[in-house]
């Protein structure tokens, strides 16, 4: 039964991603990889994570596809049907997406995937969870008490690449600034 | 606790074909659809996109202005500065003064960001 | 109370299941109940609003409202809706078909998800989820979608501008709505709505009286967010006509409809839940003893007819001063406030 | 200033610029103005502090079929003196044309093409001399006296 | 450090503000409606109103009181009346045909000021003038025919125009 | 179906990072402008590049129909030119008339005409209050104007038996006296009224949402406002003293005391106050006319068929609800007017709205056009 509702998704997944390359409409596009976003997110409802479930949609569904879209009405053919999808630079970027896609195979090959439908066990032999397991004998895993413990307390160390990650972002609100500013005439 | 979230697959099918039932259950009641009758008159001018009865000049899938694409910026970049804050607050009580500084300091360079932006006139709609 | 009628229908339920030789798959059948039961709910209580709003503005306006289908006119959202049942179905012929076919579904669906963790009464909600409050605000970014969908298909600048604008709204309101709980989570520690309200009877405060500004900051974003004047700039009619949803007619348009006021329903379930105590008696009537259900839906229709009085009472805000409004005055005092209630919680708590 | 010091001041001040002043029966001062001079006239009355003629309150035309001519007629009013006047100007009517007052006052902008747009005035120098009130395609100029297309006027008893 | 007091102030004077239009329409949501539902209840006009013109009719005499001496079609700038007369065999013009066309007319009374002969009155009882069928507005003489009833019988000494001052105009 | 106007328009620039120039119509089939005006607005983004008012679609062609109608038969056109404020254009009519003719109407009927005057002047900014909050997005206050403003129609009607267009104020005086009831009734009616205003006034004037709409919201300095033509309440609103009851008295509106609303900042607030207080100035002179009225003809004598007035021409001004409403009227001898000409406050005040607009949003359209108090028949007549 579970696995045949990973197989559902999973096929979702494949489906609309493979939409997002093909569609020529380049708002279908857009739809599509919300699509594939929210399938996504059933992976890790699936997985038990519903925190980075529920995190996947709002950031990426509620937010970055906004953004896409937003990206889209800045291209002056949106609506032209007509557009190649090959052009001469085919070779190059069929050769980085292959590039990509072996990186991502070596990550995903290697990472065992932790669920947190099953017994603690698997969650406690988590790397980060170190710092606290509200209730051990519970079967499931605050995994939001953990997220922060792991983030923000001192001794596990990621306090300050939390600390960076706000600077990234800043620096990204400040390039977007910038560009969007800079008045070109 | 999973088993929960059978509800919100279950909603999100049920609602779907709710509307689906809907839009059926119109289709067969409208006029145009199962059991109305044909047209009589002019259909092109009805069908027509709705301009205050002028016709539509142009395209109207045009290009739009950046500052539609900073707002969803900005918006990308607070969003995922809540959701540090979520996690923060939830554990707030056990994490104490120190978490809350780590916070705080989280917070004050996204708040900069934010009063360059206002500074800037970046928040300035167009 | 809520609870024990709850289990009194599950036993029914059992019962029928049993007699039917269903019980193997009673979990799904749960579950359809479940979304029934909600859908029929939420119809009824929608057309109920409907009718409500009609009538609180017609008495604002000096006027009488509807009275003539039913008692008082109840009945005249039902004459609505079947005359949008049965109106034709126009649709500009140089849509963009998916999206347009689209859009109706999402903008109902993704709020009517939210109706999911809605607590109505002590353990009387359909799933109780851990990361309720996130929940809530993930799924209801749906909407965008749908409204950006509505606009771009309808190809019509009316629908276009309207779409657009009312993604950007929308977005940037999330900020300030998501912002506004972060103090109340800071104090309980937990997302789950049932868990907010224990703490508040536990308290035996509601969190509107410490945390009044983010009790106004939510509803503020809630507002927009649902776009409801005065931040209903997306199908601001005197400017755009209809907004994105000017194309729509006949069902369509009534998923819109109802899709607007669920996301109402929603908003001021959660803004109940959280800052009004959710199912528990208002201070000093707690001798009533009447269901925790009545309480809950008390406090929703106040919130309701908050913001119904807002939207007959105020002007529309322009979409640059809407912008403004969001990002120069609810973000900066929503943080404040985060940054003060910490302050004070760890102070207290250092002295408790 | 009352009318009669405006219209011998008019008479004095502007000799060469005008065919006549009279005081009508109404105690209005109108001023018939030499086709020539009319803008330069304008512009006079508009900026010498004596008359002051700020606000163009009104243009329009009346038709003389019988004396072959459309005549051009702007009402001035001075906010500060609170004086009115009255300035004509006459033109061919088989081929109406005037100078546009339309840089010394911007409201003729729309009184002159309503001018154009009914009695056929051609004003020249008019930044956008367009039809206002009829289509774009319309032929005719519906205020003349002679203008007939049936189906128009109901015809009184 | 102004500038940030000023933020606030604007704020919250702008809630105050907010707060005192709120509780105008709530004081107007418990006050009683304005609406007259009008099928069920009927406003009566004020005798002038000019809601329809009616032929008088002379029950006693049988006859309307028109003569056709047209001054109403004169009068009317629509040209919507149209009348015909003979001259009977007592010497007297009598109405023949009498045509209102009630599509053009636009209720400004100056065919009721001219008439001369009490022929012509507007009725403010009737005032449902909306019809199916646009040919139903051309109205002849059979349509507009109305008796006048006692109560509203012109007063002898009553002149056509209400000339005395009211009472306590001269304060 | 091609579009003239729009086959006209050249589209626009292109520039890397701005929005495409496009044209958006507005009306004559939208539900913000009021009746049938036609606005094609070419905009960036939200940012108004330019208004071209499309007018005509409203033109009747009164002044050809006044060329072919007696005197007083014109009257009841006037009606037509403005009926939110039928009483103004009516007494504009009438006193140009009478000033050809060399008439003046009896006292009383002067006072009678000056309240029925200015009651219209209430009832017309009640309406345009409400529509320009509607024009806002704050739908309550329309109701509230409409409510009162259906109090003073009443009034109108018990006089002279109709609600809109009255055809009351004739040349020569008025139609017919006031009932003995109406005295009172108006009197309760003023006292009914005054409170009102402060309510619109909390309902509007300061909120924060209003503010910001109308605060700095198409400005138009008194120069500019002179050159343009404006003209009314709404060039009173940039500071400039145009007031025609004062400038050029007419009726006895020398004879009573009332001040003239002035603003100084040219925006759509300043010109909303100006309206607001002069709701309350038009209180104060029906209040004082009602003092003053005397017994008394209210129509001059005039032959049965009315004297033809001479060949000669007015130009008469007054100042109605919208601003100078100025007539035209060249007699040649017969009862007819060879010229009439209709100087409408409104045609030349939506003249400036292109200007008041660029560089604005597109829904501050919708507040400067409200804050004109435009009537589309006094635009297209």
């Amino acid at each position: 039964m579970t696995l045949t509702l990973f197989y559902i998704l999973a096929g979702v997944i494949v489906a609309s991603a493979l939409l997002v390359v093909t569609v020529r409409n380049l708002f279908h596009c857009a739809l599509a990889l919300a699509m594939t976003m929210f399938g996504i997110s059933g992976i890790y409802l699936y997985l038990g994570w519903e925190f980075l479930a529920a995190v996947q949609v709002l950031i990426y569904v509620g937010a970055v596809t906004v953004l896409i879209i937003f990206g889209i009405m800045l291209t002056r053919r949106v609506m032209d049907d007509t557009a190649r999808v090959m052009n001469n630079q085919v070779l190059i970027s069929f050769v980085a997406a292959a590039a990509v896609m072996f990186v991502l195979f070596m990550v995903v090959g290697n990472s065992s995937f932790q669920s947190n439908n099953h017994p603690p066990e698997a969650a406690v032999s988590a790397p980060v969870n170190e710092t606290q397991n509200p209730e051990p004998s519970a079967p499931y895993v605050d995994e939001v008490a953990l997220l922060a413990g792991g983030l923000l307390k001192p001794q596990n160390g990621f306090a300050f690449a939390f600390e960076f990650v706000s600077v990234l972002l800043l620096s990204a609100l400040v390039g977007a600034v910038v560009v969007a500013r800079k008045d070109p005439s | 606790m999973l088993e929960q979230y059978g509800y919100v697959l279950v909603f999100l099918l049920a609602g779907i074909f709710f509307i689906l039932g809907a839009f059926i259950t119109g289709w067969v009641l409208s006029p145009n659809g199962l059991l109305g009758v044909k047209y009589k008159y002019k259909k092109e001018i009805m069908v027509d996109t709705y301009e205050c009865g002028v016709e539509t000049y142009g395209t109207s899938w045009i290009r739009f202005n950046v500052s539609f694409y900073l707002y969803a910026l900005l918006f990308v970049i607070f969003d995922i500065e809540t959701v540090f804050l979520y996690p923060w607050a939830v554990s707030f009580k056990q994490l104490g003064m120190n978490g809350f500084l780590e916070m705080i300091v989280f917070i004050a360079i996204l708040l900069v960001g934010l009063a360059y932006a206002w500074k800037k006139e970046a928040l300035k709609w167009e | 109370m809520g609870d024990q009628i709850v289990q009194w229908v599950a036993g029914l339920l059992r019962q029928a299941y049993a007699m039917l030789g269903l019980s193997p798959i009673a979990g799904i059948l749960d579950r359809i109940v479940c979304a029934v039961a909600m859908f029929g709910f939420v119809s009824v209580f929608v057309m109920f609003l409907v009718w409500m709003e009609r009538k609180v503005s017609a008495h604002m306006q000096s006027r009488i409202g509807p009275n003539r289908v039913g008692p008082f006119g109840l009945l005249q959202t039902l004459a609505d809706a079947v005359k949008l049942t049965t109106k034709e179905d126009v649709h500009p012929v140089k849509r963009d078909k998916i999206p347009y076919f689209i859009a109706p579904i999402l903008a109902f669906v993704a709020t009517f998800m939210g109706m999911v963790v809605v607590p109505f009464d002590n353990k009387v909600v359909v799933a109780d989820l851990n990361i309720g409050v996130l929940y809530i605000i993930a799924i209801t970014s749906f909407t965008v979608i749908a409204i950006l969908s509505a606009g771009w298909s309808s190809n019509n600048k009316y629908s276009l501008l309207g779409g657009f604008r009312s993604a950007a709204q929308i977005v940037s309101y999330e900020v300030p709505l998501v912002l506004s709980i972060v103090p109340i989570i800071m104090i309980t520690g937990k997302l789950n709505f049932s868990s907010i309200v224990q703490y508040q009877q536990q308290a035996g405060y509601w969190f509107v009286v410490p945390q009044f500004v983010a009790f106004f900051t939510f509803i503020a974003s809630a507002t927009a967010e649902a776009n409801r004047a005065p931040f209903d700039i997306p199908e601001a009619e005197s400017e755009l006509t209809g907004g994105f949803h000017t194309e729509y007619s006949g069902v369509k348009f009534a998923m819109f409809f109802l899709g607007e006021y669920v996301a109402v329903v929603v908003s001021s379930a959660v803004a109940a839940t959280i800052f009004l105590g959710g199912w528990l008696p208002l201070p000093f009537f707690g001798f009533l003893h009447l269901p925790g259900f009545i309480w809950f839906m008390a406090k929703v229709l106040f919130i309701i007819y908050l913001i119904m009085a807002f939207r007959w009472t105020f002007p529309r805000l322009r979409v640059d001063q809407l912008m403004d409004f969001g990002w120069k005055v609810l973000i900066p005092i929503t943080i404040l406030n985060i940054l003060i209630t910490g302050f004070v919680v760890l102070l207290l708590g250092k002295g408790a | 200033m009352t009318n009669e010091e405006l219209k011998s001041k008019i008479e004095s001040d502007f000799k060469d610029k005008i065919l006549s002043v009279v005081l009508s029966g109404q105690k209005e001062v109108l001023v018939t103005v030499k086709p020539e001079a009319y803008i330069a006239l304008c512009r006079d009355l508009k900026t010498k502090p004596d008359y002051d003629f700020q606000h163009l309150s009104c243009l329009t035309a009346v038709d003389y079929p019988k004396e072959n001519k459309i005549t051009v007629v702007c009402h001035l009013w001075s906010y500060k003196k609170c004086h009115q006047l009255t300035v004509k100007l006459d033109v061919d009517r088989a081929n109406p044309k005037a100078p546009t007052v339309e840089p010394i006052w911007k409201a003729a902008n729309w009184f002159e093409r309503e001018v154009f747009d009914l009695y056929g005035v051609v004003f020249e120098g008019h930044p956008d001399l367009r039809r206002i009130m009829m289509p774009e395609d319309y032929a005719k100029f519906p205020l003349r006296k002679d203008f007939t297309d049936d189906g128009f006027i109901i015809k009184p008893n | 450090m102004g500038a940030i007091f000023t933020y606030f102030k604007n704020i919250l004077t702008g809630f105050w503000n907010l707060l005192l239009g709120l509780s105008v329409t709530t004081k107007y949501l418990f006050k009683k409606t304005n609406t007259q539902q009008y099928p069920e209840e009927k406003m009566p006009l004020p005798a002038r109103s000019r809601s329809m013109i009616k032929l008088i009719y002379d029950g006693e005499k049988d006859q309307f009181n028109c003569v056709a001496c047209m001054m109403c079609a004169k009068a009317c700038p629509n040209s919507c009346i149209k009348l015909e007369g003979v001259r009977g065999p007592d010497g007297k013009r009598r109405m023949t045909t009498f045509k209102l066309d009630f599509s053009t007319c636009i209720f400004c009374g100056y065919c009721v000021e001219a008439c001369g002969f009490d022929a012509l009155t507007f009725v403010s009882e009737e005032y449902e003038n909306s019809v199916y069928k646009r040919g139903s507005l051309l109205q002849d003489e059979q349509a507009m025919k109305w008796n006048r009833p006692a109560h509203l019988a012109p007063k002898p000494e009553e002149p056509a125009k209400v000339e005395a001052a009211p009472a306590g105009a001269k304060a | 179906m091609t579009d003239l106007l729009l086959s006209q328009i050249k589209p626009g620039g292109e520039s890397p990072f701005g929005t495409d120039e496009y044209v958006v119509n507005m009306g004559p089939q939208h539900p913000a402008t009021h009746g049938v005006l036609r606005l094609v607005v070419k905009l960036d983004g939200e940012t108004v590049k330019e208004t071209m008012p499309v007018l005509g679609y409203l033109h009747r062609s009164i002044e050809k129909i006044c060329e072919n109608r007696t005197y007083p038969q014109c009257i009841t056109y006037t009606d037509r030119v403005d009926y939110v404020s039928a009483m103004s254009v009516n007494l504009a009519f009438a006193l140009a008339t009478e000033r050809l003719m060399g008439l003046e109407a009896p006292p009383r009927a002067q006072w009678l005409r000056m309240i029925f005057v200015e009651l219209q002047r209430l009832a017309s900014h009640l309406l345009w209050m409400g529509a320009f909050a509607g024009d806002i997005g704050a739908l309550t206050p329309f109701l509230y104007g409409l409510r009162e403003r259906e109090r003073i129609l009443d009034l109108f009607e018990m006089t002279c038996g109709q609600r809109l267009t009255y055809n009351y104020i004739r040349i020569g005086g008025v139609m017919i006296d006031i009932l003995p009831e109406f005295i009172p009734k108006c009197k309760a009616f003023l006292d009914y009224f005054e409170p009102r205003i402060v309510e619109y006034e909390e309902l509007l004037t300061y909120n924060p949402i209003f503010l910001e709409r109308t605060k700095g919201v198409g400005v138009i300095s008194a120069e500019v406002g002179i050159n343009s033509g404006v003209c009314g309440p709404s060039l009173r609103g940039s500071g400039v003293s145009c007031d025609v009851r004062k400038q050029q008295p007419y009726l006895f509106y020398d004879q009573v005391k009332f001040t003239e609303c002035l603003q100084n900042d040219g925006d759509c607030w300043a010109r909303y106050r100006v309206r607001m207080d002069e709701l309350r100035e038009s209180i104060s002179i029906v209040r004082q006319c009602l003092e003053r009225l005397e017994p008394g003809p209210i129509e001059t004598k005039l032959p049965p068929i009315l004297k033809a007035p001479p060949a000669s021409e007015i130009y008469s001004r007054i100042e109605s609800s919208r601003g100078e409403m100025g007539i035209y009227l060249v007699g040649d001898g017969t009862a007819k007017p060879y010229k009439a000409k209709y100087r409408c406050a409104s045609f030349s005040n939506t003249f400036v709205l292109d200007q008041l607009t660029r560089g604005w949003k597109v829904a501050d359209i919708m507040a400067v056009l409200g804050s004109l108090d435009m009537i589309v028949p006094e635009v297209d007549r």
